[in-house]
């Protein structure tokens, strides 16, 4: 039988003052399992402690119980103390008579008697209580971020900053995502290739960061501190080494396609860098355009490039690093609206989503920066712009709101006033939404400074006639049906998560919502955490957001992945689950109910008739177990037990409490 | 004789002899007639002269899926009839990871019900000597001649509310399936006993649990029971008191239906099994019941990948609770 | 290719060469239409009220007619009517349960329910269509003008894309016309509004009318016979050029090589012959 | 004999086991105490790490033991720290609820409450009404062991 | 004006056609799809706000439900999935309840229209104004 000693506090009054604490210790005294009985005026105090810890030593106890406050509140202090004290900490329980007793009842009748029953359960608790010790993980001190948009850049520069390797695995040729596709940005105007093309050179020239461009993640193993993680390169057939990124070759390829990073609305060579502004500045061949691959004849470029770097039979390199922790920021796509047939979208050149009309503006793209129709090349008088085009539409598109296109429209239509100081916009919108430092007022110019005709109500739909685009609309303020001949249409359409964002999640063990955008730990206090220790999630891959809250989120980000490699171990929980596989019968339903995916099957050998069987059964892995316990009650042998809270210890809780009957 | 059907008889040992002398199979778990003809139990056959035992009649109720449990350990490959409610039951072993699927080969027998004896002796008398089958009827013969019956009346009560007579799953289907039955009075005692009081409900069970020997002849015969140990006989932690007395006894069989929950593929042989009679499908289909009715038709047993409701979850689900 | 066939009250009556073109078409083709026997009204209107469970009766009785076997139509409010009844008794078991009792037929929405049209796409297939045509309506502008019935709601129609729908434009390529596309061929026409609101039809009609026009069209075709009323009724002319309208089985038969007096010897033969089958 | 039990007027007073869950509910029933609300003395709390912990074992051995009411708090859905563990919960729960009312035990005996660690008022509020429901139904005779009998 | 969300108008629409105004955030797209605007007193979207506020008089008054051809553009692109035909349906079906009579018949028709109409028109006609 154990050694049990109960330490009763008085917390001042607290306690005192509705508990009878003579009555109390008298009674503990007679538990079972206890040698040594005591109370103190506030056992939390320096003095308090000692006594516990010498009393101890003393009495040679074994199990400590203590009659306090909450064990939420001082679990912690009086766990050290017995530890002080050369006791495992978690052989110490906590009656909690404070909270759950003295402070809720009045009358020193009723609460002395429910204190000692508190008190009775606790040691017939403890009594089962055995050593525990949390894990200790190694902490491998390098961080992945995977995607290299203005988040997963900030991200890595942040850790890079803090004294910390990071790898950046980026799926196009370049870094850079969706913001070096942007001409200017809100609410400031500041040009977005001048804002973001010097965080890229730093990222890229950084010691600590690594950019692995034109590369995939593909298997993800492991745990927090330890993430085996297993990246495919594909062959760029160009020797970065030797590249100058002297761009003759680009300039030379006799061959085109469809440049995505244009939105398709122009062409690119067959090898290409995807923006003038590359990072890193290494051409790359597309297979699929090159004549060399497709046809087997060409070479140009391998002719005519000076220092050599065209390397034909590269080939896909997987290889496998080991990570501490890993970001996601992979950010969002833009939904194809030619589902909405009513806006033709598809099926006429005037009729543009935000991204592609965005391009206009660039010196770079389709049009060299000329805003023009790309019908006739005409510059376009009347612009009508469609708010939520799949955006807060439950019937064919998504609930949730974009949260930018108000603001990019309000960009777009003062930057086209700007550029066509003729040109006349109209924005039909369900709501105007700008709750932003500076925004409100930007859209505020748009409409009172740059004259564009915000329209209460939405379209039901356009009639292309001949060079015109006749806009059917409403508005509703007014009750008017409106209908504009109208140059350009341009649509907001919805911000949604990476068609493969799913299956990155099941690869990365993170969950996503019904959109598939990456699910947070906590809405509100653990936006960057994700479910799964050491892996957090940056930028609009958790939901649309505009460029200041990205960048916010990815340090908050970095933050959180520099506090994780800063340590030398981690500590897991104590209290994991483990698995009697002797008993085991391996139906392994534990493995379905356990939110950690913290357990798998084992084949184990077990004699049988003079020879061996083998079967399987469940195994924990005590680094991924939180503790929930979950698994405990469907396995209906009992066979999984939770350390802590076992089986034995809530029977003996249960029974310890019902025993005045 | 109780043979329902020579022709059947043979078609099957027809098909199984080919197997055991081809070595597909090792073994073949079958039935043999036992001490009465109204009692048909588990052959075990390894060779063609064991198969000469074999019987297909009426009685035939013992579900040969569970048997797997042990067979498979000294066996590499094992065939099984199975009935409609043993192929449900091969479906939970299946489920619950206990049987390899590719290490057993399934004869499908599609079930016609199986004949409650006690039923028959009831409407015969004691001088019961046999029984002839056809077309639907049956032929009770007794000393004193030979009186007809219909055959639906006769049928065990695990048989009566059967939705799935054919085979769900099989390698191979020896007769013709029979399709789909209705079942509109299975959860009719549920339904009564839900019309009750609590203290009259109460006062049922303890009238019926009271008979209860805890022989655990249920559990033995459960295809949903496949633990290594029991809960009723672990010492540590003590959950099920040894003493025979009302709270044990509510407590064993709580926890055994419990531990049924979306699991119980409703075979009703806990039932069949139980010496005393106690309506243990009651508590079982209870479950059923209540759980189709929270989240959604699930029948265990039919489809061995569909997740059983236990394990899974919505985030709307609905609750049983005072408060939602 | 044989098919249960619901005529309803319009081809019986206004719209009886919609009928007789398709019959003589479907003759040509080898589709073999056969007409249901006592059929009855379909309503005309699907009702969207759910408490008025006898309006279903009529086309439930003649969706369960047909026995699970395809079953088609070429009225577009009549074929409406029909699909969308047979979804609501595949849909809703406690009006299925009070229909099929009172009407004492057994029906749980099974079968294909068709409009000619999907016929001709689906089961022959317009490219087979096209092989088949003896004039080719070579050099003739012809839009195609849809309307309602057909494409909303398109979830249960299932009939085309809603707001881009080609089938009609299909079948123009396939005879051999030139198609013109006009933005407006899924807008309403104005329906039973031209009955009480004249002028509310005018407008829709007039629209209709000159978007074709302006898009270069010389004739519409449609696939209700109300549709071709309000377009040949309503529209406001002011000395326009008018724009003929025919249903789009007037131009399958003219470009099978159908002349108006073997239409109707057809039409007397096929009735002369099932009278014999029976 | 305990006297906190014993009502003075009927001799009854019920005992009610709440099992909560230690982020929310005992958070909970923390808050009740730290702004010193009141319910009545006849709940005893035991701490269990997630309402998907409680196993019904546990429910039916405080009745055989002498509950007379067995309450099990958790997380409000969607909220629990574990992130599934009440959704779990709430299916195994919902279907042993309603198997120990078909054993013919009353309802009120057995029930599941969501409360979060900011209702303290909420904790108070249920362990009152639970207790005095209870107390209307009075003592649980159902699958009480006899043999189990008061020590102190 | 009533601005009691709960009349009878809205009760018996809402059973009715199984759709619920308060479902509806008004961006109008149905009035902008709405090919018959012109001839109503109120468009599309302002009767659902009507629904919404319960202004039941002044629905009872509109002409908006009965023009509506029931072309169901509005429900193929309400973002909400509101089958505003169904709505429109709704109401006219309690008006003509309560009106106990009906509000256009074979009476109102002249001869020659009744020569030249399809039967299909007269059908729906009669159907959707009649009771």
């Amino acid at each position: 039988m154990p050694r049990t000693g109960v330490f009763i506090c008085h917390c001042g009054t607290n306690i005192a003052g509705t508990v009878d604490i003579e009555k109390a210790v008298e009674a503990s005294r007679n538990f079972p399992g206890v040698v040594h009985a005591a109370d103190y005026r506030y056992l939390c105090s320096e003095m308090g402690q000692d006594l516990i810890k010498k009393a101890i030593v003393d009495n040679q106890l074994d199990r400590v119980v203590v009659g306090t406050c909450s064990p939420r509140m001082h679990e912690g202090t009086f766990r050290k103390a017995a530890a002080e004290a050369g006791l495992n900490p978690y052989l110490l329980e906590v009656a909690n008579i404070r909270e759950h007793c003295s402070w809720v009842h009045k009358d020193i009748e009723e609460a002395t008697p429910k204190a000692i029953s508190l008190l009775r359960a606790a040691a017939a608790k403890a009594v089962l209580n055995e050593s525990l010790d949390a894990p200790e993980l190694e902490v491998e001190k390098r961080a992945l971020v995977i995607g290299g948009g203005i988040a997963g850049i900030q991200a890595a520069i942040d850790i890079a900053e803090a004294g910390y390797e990071v790898d950046v695995v980026e799926r196009e040729p370049s870094i850079g995502g969706r913001m070096a596709q942007l001409e200017k940005t809100f609410p400031t105007l500041d040009c977005s290739a001048c804002i973001l093309t010097p965080k890229m050179v730093e990222a890229a020239q950084h010691p600590n960061v690594n950019l692995i461009t034109y590369s995939e993640v593909e298997e993800v193993k492991g745990f927090v501190g330890q993430f085996d993680v297993k990246i495919r390169q594909k062959a760029r057939s160009v020797d970065p080494v030797k590249c100058t990124g002297c761009g003759i070759c680009y300039e030379k390829c006799p061959s085109k396609a469809s440049s995505e990073f244009e939105m398709g609305l122009s062409k690119r060579k067959a090898i290409y860098i995807p923006f003038p502004q590359a990072v890193p500045n290494v051409p790359v061949i597309d297979r699929d355009a090159c004549l060399y691959f497709t046809k087997g004849r060409c070479q140009i470029c391998e002719k005519e490039c000076p220092p050599q770097a065209i390397v034909y039979d590269q080939e896909d390199e997987i290889f496998e690093r080991r990570y501490g922790t890993i970001i996601v920021a992979t950010g969002f796509d833009q939904m194809n609206p030619s589902q909405y047939g009513e806006y033709g979208y598809g099926q006429h050149p005037d009729i543009l989503t935000g991204l592609e009309f965005e391009r206009l503006f660039n010196a770079s793209g389709p049009t060299g920066g000329k805003v023009v129709r790309l019908s006739d090349g005409k510059p376009p008088e009347k612009v009508v712009f469609i708010q939520c085009v799949g955006s807060r539409d439950k019937a064919r598109g998504m609930n949730y709101c974009s949260k930018i296109c108000c603001m990019y429209t309000a960009k777009q239509a003062i930057l086209l006033k700007e550029k066509v100081p003729d040109a006349k916009s109209y924005v039909f919108y369900i709501d105007v939404r700008t709750a932003g430092k500076g925004y409100e007022e930007f859209q505020r110019r748009a409409a009172e400074e740059y004259d564009v005709a915000y329209l209460r109500g939405q379209v039901g739909k356009i009639f292309p006639d001949g060079d015109h685009l006749v806009v059917h609309g409403v508005d509703s303020l007014s009750g008017k049906i409106i209908e504009i001949k109208a140059d350009m249409v341009v649509l907001a359409a919805a911000s949604i998560a990476r068609a493969d964002s799913p299956e990155l999640g099941r690869i990365v063990g993170i969950n996503s919502d019904s959109y598939h955008f990456f699910n947070e730990a906590h809405p509100k206090l653990k936006p960057v955490e994700t479910h799964t220790a050491g892996v957090f999630i940056a930028g609009a891959c958790q939901a649309p957001k505009d460029i200041p809250d990205t960048v916010a989120q990815a340090s908050a980000a970095a933050v959180k992945a520099v506090g994780l490699l800063s340590k030398e171990f981690l500590k897991g929980e104590a209290c994991t689950a483990e698995v009697n596989q002797a008993e085991c019968s391996g139906c392994l339903y534990c493995e379905a109910v356990c939110p950690y995916s913290a357990i798998s099957p084992v084949e184990i050998e077990e004699r049988y008739q003079g020879g061996t069987l083998k079967r399987t059964v469940a195994e924990v892995n005590p680094a991924l177990c939180q503790g929930c316990g979950s698994c405990t009650v469907i396995c209906r042998s009992g066979s999984i037990n939770l350390k802590g809270f076992s089986n034995e210890q809530i029977l003996a809780e249960v029974d310890a409490i019902c025993l005045q009957r | 004789m109780a043979e329902r059907n020579l022709e059947q008889l043979e078609k099957i040992r027809e098909v199984v002899s080919q197997d055991l002398l081809s070595g597909r199979i090792e073994l073949l778990l079958g039935w043999e007639k036992g001490h009465y003809w109204w009692q048909s139990r588990p052959l075990f056959a390894r060779s063609k002269d064991d198969l000469a035992k074999l019987t297909w009649d009426s009685f035939c109720a013992v579900n040969l899926s569970r048997y797997l449990l042990e067979e498979l350990k000294d066996h590499q490959k094992v065939g099984v009839l199975v009935k409609g409610c043993d192929s449900r039951a091969f479906n939970r072993l299946l489920q619950d990871n206990m049987v390899e699927r590719d290490r057993v080969v399934l004869y499908g027998l599609p079930c016609p019900g199986i004949l409650d004896y006690k039923l028959l002796a009831a409407e015969a008398g004691p001088e019961l000597k046999g029984i002839a089958e056809e077309n639907g009827k049956i032929v009770l013969k007794t000393a004193s001649g030979e009186v007809e019956v219909k055959r639906d009346q006769f049928l065990m009560a695990k048989c009566r509310e059967c939705l799935y007579p054919d085979p769900v799953v099989y390698d191979q289907m020896l007769l013709e399936p029979q399709g789909k039955k209705e079942a509109p009075e299975r959860f009719k005692a549920v339904d009564e006993l839900e019309t009750l009081t609590p203290e009259e409900r109460f006062a049922y069970w303890e009238k019926e649990l009271s008979r209860c020997l805890r022989c655990y002849a249920c559990r033995q015969a459960c295809p949903y029971c496949s633990c290594r140990e029991c809960f009723v006989e672990q010492e540590n932690p003590r959950w099920q008191g040894r003493a025979y007395q009302p709270s044990e006894n509510f407590l064993f069989h709580l926890v055994r239906a419990y531990h049924g929950a979306g699991r119980c593929i409703d075979c009703g042989e806990c039932q069949r099994a139980c010496p005393v009679d106690i309506p243990l499908q009651e508590l079982n289909r209870k479950l059923i019941k209540d759980i189709n009715e929270l989240y959604g038709d699930y029948e265990a047993g039919l489809d061995a990948e569909l997740e059983p409701p236990l394990l899974t979850y919505r985030p709307d689900d609905p609750a049983a609770f005072s408060e939602k | 290719m044989r098919y249960h066939y619901f005529p309803g009250c319009t081809l019986k009556g206004q719209a009886k060469n919609m009928e007789s073109t398709t019959m003589a078409a479907a003759a040509a083709l080898g589709i073999e239409l056969v007409e249901l026997e006592e059929w009855q009204c379909c309503g005309a209107v699907y009702p969207l009220y759910e408490d008025e469970l006898i309006t279903l009766l009529s086309p439930v009785r003649t969706l369960a007619a047909a026995k699970g076997e395809p079953l088609v139509s070429l009225c577009a409010a009549c074929h409406h009517v029909l699909k969308r009844a047979q979804e609501l008794m595949q849909r809703n078991e406690e009006a299925r349960k009070k229909v099929t009792d009172y009407l004492e037929v057994d029906y749980a929405g099974e079968g294909r329910v068709l409009h000619f049209l999907e016929v001709l796409r689906d089961d022959l297939g317009f490219d087979k269509l096209a092989e088949m045509v003896k004039k080719p309506l070579e050099g003739r502008k012809v839009a195609a003008y849809y309307g309602c019935l057909l494409l909303r709601p398109s979830k249960v129609m299932q009939f085309d894309d809603p707001e881009n729908p080609t089938i009609m434009e299909d079948l123009l390529k396939a005879i051999g016309a030139d198609v013109v596309k006009s933005p407006y061929r899924t807008e309403c026409c104005g329906a039973y509004l031209s009955v009480t609101e004249e002028a509310v039809a005018e407008d829709t009609v007039t629209r209709i009318i000159d978007s074709a026009r302006n898009a270069g069209a010389e004739a519409l075709i449609t696939a209700c016979p109300l549709c071709r009323y309000n377009l040949e009724n309503c529209a406001s002319e002011d000395g326009k050029e008018p724009i003929k309208v025919y249903y789009f089985s007037e131009l399958l038969a003219e470009a099978m090589g159908l002349q108006f007096d073997q239409l109707m010897t057809s039409a007397l033969e096929r009735r002369r012959s099932s009278d014999g089958n029976k | 004999m305990s006297t906190a039990l014993n009502d003075k007027t009927t001799g009854y007073e019920p005992l009610i086991v709440a099992f909560c869950c230690n982020w929310c509910s005992y958070a909970g029933g923390d808050l009740a105490g730290t702004s010193r609300m009141s319910y009545p003395a006849n709940v005893r709390v035991i701490r269990v790490p997630c309402c998907g912990r409680m196993n019904p074992m546990f429910v039916l051995r405080a009745f055989q033991r002498g509950a007379d009411g067995v309450l099990v708090a958790g997380c409000h859905p969607g909220d629990c720290h574990y992130s599934t563990g009440n959704y779990h919960g709430r299916r195994r729960l919902s279907a042993f609820k309603r198997l120990v009312e078909f054993a013919g035990f009353e309802p009120e005996r057995f029930e599941v409450r969501w409360i979060s660690s900011s209702e303290g008022d909420k904790f108070a509020e249920e362990m009152e009404q639970m207790t005095a429901k209870i107390k209307a139904l009075g003592p649980n005779r159902k699958m009480r062991d006899a043999r189990w009998q008061s020590v102190t | 004006m009533a601005t009691s969300n709960k009349t009878r108008l809205v009760d018996e629409m809402k059973m009715q056609s199984g759709q619920d105004p308060n479902e509806c955030y008004q961006c109008a797209k149905c009035s902008a799809a709405c090919p018959v605007t012109a001839a109503m007193d109120l468009l599309p979207h302002q009767v659902i706000r009507y629904l919404q506020l319960g202004f039941e008089e002044d629905l009872a008054k509109s002409n908006t439900p009965w023009i509506c051809a029931s072309c169901f553009t509005c429900a193929a692109r309400c973002p909400r999935d509101l089958d505003l035909a169904r709505m429109m349906e709704g109401i006219r079906l309690v008006m003509l309840r309560r009106r106990e009579g009906n509000k256009f018949g074979p009476a109102d028709l002249t001869p020659e229209q009744l020569e030249k109409l399809p039967q299909q028109a007269l059908v729906s006609g009669f159907r959707k104004y009649n009771k």
